[in-house]
């Protein structure tokens, strides 16, 4: 089960960088993330770790092992691809079998561990049908077990809930979750959704334009993101982000917006002027049903988004941006209509205004 | 406006070998003026009954009524009905004025007031400074806002919506959902929408028609199906995570009432006794309770956690409770990791039962 | 693939068996090609060197020139009728046959002529257009007088019709094709937009069909301009030059007169050519996506 | 049913006589005696309007006219295969490797043109050639020749089914541990499956049908059914039965090809898209 190294990695694709010096650390037998939006270069990093595609700089360690020139099968790696990369022409027995038969193992044995993957993922009644006829959450385990079967050291996972239908994908996530922990082996998930690396991740390398931007467990990120990148993409909902100020006279600091004023109390290192200020929905609550917060404000109802069992409440504070307060209840509401919201200062996140990298939490200036 | 009426109307496709029911014998009221959502899984038949509406299709069984007249065998042209599709349908050589003039100039409508119309469509759908653009070099989302200017114009009696979100990235998709609530409001106009999402059918409809396998299961506003689903589908469909169902029999013990299950699972449902008595009292039961509604730290029941997710404000935990699985979901204030042994309840008021067979309510 | 990587020699070794074939044939006719571009073969003489002399032949040739100006008719006028009738037979299908499997047989029938051979086409126009052929059988049934269908004035009309009923399917098939191509909702929402017929064909048809009309278009003129069996077969070149388009020149050059220095000089021209239509035609072809 | 309709139904049966007639007239000349080949007004209906006879092709079987065919065969098959193995390499190369060296857009183009050569340009070099290395008039001067003008329609027809295998499927084979050949073999072919069949059909049928080459390069001693066509209007009077059935007997394998491929035949013409 190798810990996975990956140092100054970059892959150009007609001259412009995809991977883009890439330097981490992959802990053995863990549940990893590589998260970000499209083209951030987290399938072509994922195609570099699998032996799939060479860089054109760095290198790639298993275990200490320079396995960069090596392909897929000499790494021990199994891949699942986004679009499932069933064989058409072969039934998904076939189709799981097809790393063993490469291996050229006897077939009862072949036999022996299709049948096992394919009980352990429930698809052993769907074994003798063609891709074309199954469905997509059953596809999507066929080609779970055909990355399975072989027992490769590392699984990659290329976004493998992107196509599946909605309510299929959240027991599938379950599922992820549940085969890692019984088969103890490095799976490493890419995907582009934060709330599949949130609830699935244990440690989570965040992606943009071919970099990564932030490493660290899923409470590290939602706690200190480094940046205002980062602080919106990563969250069931994006971070309300909005201008703020830091205003100092004669020694009393404090936080000053369009409509309330927090006063400070060691916010020695915050530099004066501007500064971006980060709030997460799920901080915030309505007043109607929470009750009052510490810093309470007014605001008007754009549209009430009822997300199955939550609402996603978009206002306008008078912030320039509109606001999106998450309430715990269907809750429906008048476009128009007046609510009161507020949220406790320890949950702000104060970004800089020049490099958007975060300078400070609510609790650090308050504590 | 228009009233729509659906009378048992049935559509079978393929031939006599490969036989689909898409549409199975589905009766449903339009009310003139609302906002009625078409949700539920692909393939379960929605997308047939929109067309059907729209008279691109043509029942096997059943009437359609417009306002009282049957207009099943209307051609689509004949129902002035406008409609925008999963992806932005264009005409790709003209420009975007054009689009959406060309409906208006089809009925010979004077230059001046195709005019004034497309700029006040435009206005209102936020494409005006699109309008000189060919659409092929547009992006998909100021696309499916010209597909919409276009539905629009054309001031129909009813406007159709075929998961018309799907393709827009979120930002878009956010700003396209306000757009359409108001529209909704401001026109009076009778909507229907079909989508997969719940998201979007909860968020903009008054009313939504959950369908599975082409049958309508409810149809309902938004809160009638969270709080009381029609059956263990809609339990499982509408919310996220959707109903817990737990299968159980129902045991009579020295004059009290038990759910249990083989492997241990038994909760105490007397306080429900009389009304189960009336009702037969049935043998074995499908306990339906929210996640939201599963109460952690004390309770007669004892759960293995296995999974932890956090989803925001909120952490999702699955359960195993004895012999059957379950989740629930709870303020992050409840600490609990996986493998930790808790104890937990149920809120008695929210929990539903369902006819195993048929998946019904019973209560 | 995994590019880049030890088996990066692995494109080549593709190429190499098609590439050697090829060219072992191909290199050799382009060296003789520009070689005898400046020499003559007197008959039982070694080659002399003629400088510029064949090219300033070829442009002072005037039965060159009448061959240029038959081929522009014959292969112009024959392309445009063939793409016209082709687009009219493949739309009146699609809007008048709606059983799809019958349309589909139908189509299928159409196509027969252009799978067979030039020279059995030729064997079939010859017996039609031969002065005691069919066509005139069946005019004087009618009691009209004999149709001159190989003479002087129409052998070149009769070899152009020859070729319109040959090769019409080509482009009935490209248009049928790319028509079927268009997603129904374009044709739906036209519909519920209550579109004419002809702003339909405008907005909707057209936009998706013109790539196949063009690439129809340059494909049928290459073939055209290239194909001689059927000047071989009915007409040899006859009566006279009448039915002599370049092709037939260089071909009754080569073979004929034994004019090995010109017909090289009229081979490398006439390659140039085909080789320019075919850049056009690529990248009509590209573009069509 | 408008009169639009109508008007239009009428035109495509005129198209459909039009394009079928001439070649009904063909195949009952090749039944009919020398006698009754033209007449006025001209038999076509067998049984009623004349007597139909295999004279015709009696007369061919017991010639050399026969053999013709069966060059045209020979030749035909043995120049499809090989340039349909080495076709599909090269067309392999063009659609996963387009930016290596040989297999990039330009040599594609070049191709391209080699297929659109105009033939009487390139006979006369390729018929000196062929005298050079003293192989005028032989089997392995024409297979050789058909096999060059063939490759380029192999190449651009493969490489069009073969962008049709998502590149994730040959990811997955890479993944599996399938080397090169394995892959081809056991992912390529396969999926390839019928595209590729129909391919060779219709480069066969390409070859079936030359006529040019198989005059010159060969003629003499090797000849095939459409170079001995002209030799049938040599004497002073064309016996038009025989040439019929010449051309009737040459119209078979289109024919079954048509039938056959007829699922293929517009996404071949596409160049395989």
């Amino acid at each position: 089960m190798p810990e996975i190294k990956v140092e100054n990695v970059s892959k150009l694709i007609e001259g412009k960088p995809i991977v883009n010096n890439v330097s981490m650390e992959i802990p053995d037998k863990s549940f990893f993330c590589i998260l970000g939006p499209p083209r951030s270069g987290k399938t072509m990093l994922m195609r570099l770790i699998a032996g799939l595609e060479m860089p054109d700089k760095g290198r790639i360690l298993f275990d200490g092992e320079d396995v960069t020139a090596l392909g897929p099968v000499e790494r021990r790696v199994a891949i699942a691809f986004q679009d499932f990369a069933l064989y058409p022409h072969l039934t998904a027995f076939d189709n799981i079998a097809s790393p063993l038969k490469a291996m050229k193992l006897p077939k009862d044995e072949i036999r022996r561990k299709v049948l096992e993957v394919a009980r352990y993922l429930k698809i052993e009644h769907r074994l003798t049908h063609y891709p074309s006829e199954l469905s997509g959450g059953e596809k999507q385990r066929v080609a779970i077990a055909r990355a399975l079967v072989k027992d490769a050291e590392v699984i990659l996972l290329d976004e493998p809930l992107v196509r599946l239908d909605y309510k299929i994908r959240e027991d599938m996530r379950a599922e992820l979750y549940k085969i890692q922990k019984e088969i103890g082996k490095n799976v490493i998930l890419i995907t582009g959704d934060p709330f599949e690396a949130m609830s699935l991740g244990e440690r989570i390398a965040v992606m943009n334009e071919g970099r990564i931007v932030q490493l660290g467990t899923m409470e590290d990120i939602y706690e200190r993101p480094v940046n205002v990148f980062v602080g919106r993409y990563f969250g069931v909902v994006e971070m309300n982000i909005f201008d703020g100020e830091i205003v100092k006279m004669n020694d009393v600091a404090s936080l000053r917006t369009k409509i309330f004023e927090i006063p400070l109390k060691n916010a020695r290192n915050l530099p004066e002027g501007s500064v971006k200020i980060g709030l997460r929905p799920e901080h915030m609550s309505v007043l109607e049903l929470a009750g009052k917060r510490e810093v309470n404000f007014r605001g008007k109802i754009v549209l009430t988004e009822v997300v199955g069992s939550d609402t996603i409440v978009h206002i306008d504070a008078g912030l320039g941006e509109l606001l999106r307060v998450s309430v715990p209840a269907i809750y429906r509401r008048q476009i128009g209509e007046e609510i009161d919201v507020g949220f406790d200062i320890e949950n702000l996140y104060i970004f800089s205004s020049k490099d958007e990298k975060l300078l400070a939490r609510g609790g650090d200036l308050i504590g | 406006m228009v009233r729509i009426f659906l009378d048992h109307v049935t559509k079978i496709f393929g031939d006599k070998k490969k036989r689909v029911v898409a549409v199975d014998d589905v009766t449903l009221d339009i009310p003139d003026g609302a906002f009625v959502g078409l949700l539920g899984p692909s393939g379960c038949g929605k997308t047939t009954t929109l067309r059907i509406i729209a008279g691109l299709e043509t029942p096997t069984k059943g009437r359609v009524y417009f306002n009282e007249e049957d207009v099943t065998d209307w051609e689509p042209r004949k129902r002035n009905v406008a409609m925008v599709f999963q992806f932005p349908v264009l005409y790709p050589t003209i420009t975007v004025y054009e689009n959406i003039a060309l409906p208006l100039k089809a009925a010979k409508e004077p230059e001046a007031e195709v005019r004034k119309k497309v700029k006040e469509i435009a206005e209102l759908v936020g494409i005006t400074e699109f309008l000189g653009e060919k659409p092929v070099r547009l992006d998909v989302n100021v696309r499916q806002k010209v597909a919409l200017a276009k539905a629009l114009i054309r001031d129909p009696s009813v406007f159709i919506l075929d998961e018309p979100l799907t393709v827009l990235d979120p930002k878009a998709r956010i700003e396209l959902r306000t757009k359409l609530k108001e529209i909704q409001l401001g026109l009076k106009k009778t909507m229907i929408y079909v989508t997969h999402d719940q998201t979007e059918a909860l968020t903009l409809a008054e009313k939504i028609a959950v369908m599975n396998a082409g049958k309508i299961l409810q149809y309902d506003t938004p809160e009638a199906l969270y709080n009381n689903p029609a059956n263990t589908f809609v339990g499982w469909f509408i919310g996220n995570p959707g109903m817990n169902l737990i299968e159980c029999n129902v045991v009579e013990e020295n004059d009290k009432l038990y759910l249990s299950t083989e492997g241990g699972f038994r909760y105490d449902i007397s306080f429900i006794a009389d009304e189960l008595k009336k009702l037969g009292l049935p043998k074995n039961v499908v306990l339906g309770i929210r996640p939201e509604f599963v109460e952690i730290g004390s309770g007669p029941l004892e759960a293995k956690c296995v999974h932890v997710e956090y989803a925001g404000n909120r952490i999702i935990l699955h359960l195993e409770s004895y012999d059957r699985t379950l989740k629930a979901k709870t303020p992050i204030t409840v600490k609990a990791k996986p493998g930790d042994t808790l104890r937990i309840d149920f809120v008695k008021e929210k929990i539903k039962l369902f006819d195993p067979k048929t998946g019904n309510a019973i209560l | 693939m995994p590019s880049g990587s030890k088996s990066s020699r692995l494109p080549i070794f593709l190429q190499l068996p098609a590439t050697v074939v090829i060219w072992s044939l191909v290199g050799y006719v382009l060296l003789w090609l520009i070689f005898t571009l400046f020499h003559r073969y007197p008959p039982g003489k070694p080659p002399e060197f003629v400088g510029l002399g064949n090219i300033v032949a070829m442009l002072q040739d005037m039965r060159l020139y009448g061959a240029v100006l038959r081929t522009v008719y014959y292969a112009g006028l024959g392309t445009l009728i063939e793409v016209l009738l082709g687009m009219a037979v493949a739309l009146a299908l699609v809007n008048l046959i709606k059983n799809e499997k019958i349309r589909f047989a139908v189509l299928i029938l159409f196509l027969l002529p252009m799978c067979l051979a030039e020279a059995v086409a030729s064997v079939i126009w010859l017996m039609l257009a031969t002065p005691e052929g069919y066509l005139n059988c069946f005019l004087r049934a009618l009691g009209m007088k004999a149709f001159p269908w190989l003479s002087a004035r129409w052998a070149l009309t009769t070899l152009m019709i020859a070729d319109i009923w040959q090769w019409t399917p080509l482009p009935l098939l490209l248009i049928y094709a790319a028509r079927s191509s268009i997603p129904v909702e374009a044709y739906e929402v036209a519909e519920l937009d209550r579109l004419s017929p002809w702003t339909t064909f405008r907005v909707v048809t057209w936009p998706y069909i013109k790539y196949a009309v063009v690439v129809a278009a340059l494909l049928r003129l290459i073939f055209m301009y290239i194909t001689i069996d059927k000047f071989i077969l009915i007409t040899y070149g006859g009566p006279g030059f009448a039915s002599e388009i370049i092709g037939f020149y260089v071909f009754v050059q080569s073979f004929g007169y034994r004019n090995i220095g010109y017909a090289a000089t009229l081979s490398f021209a006439t390659l140039i050519v085909a080789a320019i239509i075919t850049y056009f035609f690529w990248n009509a072809f590209k573009r069509r996506e | 049913m408008s009169w639009k309709k109508i008007l239009g139904f009428i035109g495509l049966a005129i198209y459909g006589v039009w394009t079928l007639g001439p070649y009904y007239l063909t195949v009952i000349t090749s039944f009919k005696k020398l006698t009754d080949v033209f007449s006025i007004p001209p038999k076509i209906i067998p049984y009623a309007d004349f007597v139909p006879t295999l004279e015709a092709y009696q007369r061919i079987f017991s010639t050399r006219a026969a053999w013709t065919f069966v060059t045209s065969l020979i030749v035909a098959t043995i120049a499809t295969i090989i340039a349909i193995i080495v076709g599909l390499l090269a067309a392999y190369g063009f659609s996963r490797f387009s930016n290596a060296p040989m297999n990039d857009e330009r040599s594609f183009f070049i191709l391209l043109t080699l297929r659109m050569l105009p033939p009487f340009a390139v006979v006369l070099p390729i018929v000196t050639y062929w005298v050079f290395m003293g192989l005028i008039d032989t089997y392995f001067a024409l297979i050789w020749t058909y096999t060059i003008f063939s490759i380029p329609l192999a190449v651009w027809l493969i490489k069009g089914f073969i962008d049709e295998i998502p590149r994730s499927v040959e990811d997955a084979a890479v993944a599996d541990g399938y080397g090169f050949g394995a892959r081809f073999r056991k992912i390529i072919i396969p999926l390839l499956g019928a595209g590729l069949a129909a391919t060779v059909a219709l480069v066969w049928l390409f070859l079936w049908n030359e006529f040019l080459f198989a005059l010159k390069v060969a003629g003499g001693k090797v000849i095939t059914y459409t170079a001995y066509l002209p030799q049938l209007r040599l004497g002073q009077r064309t016996l038009w039965n025989v040439y019929a059935a010449m051309g009737t007997l040459g119209s078979i394998p289109p024919l079954i090809i048509l039938a056959a491929f007829r699922r293929y035949i517009i996404r071949l013409y596409l160049g395989g898209r």
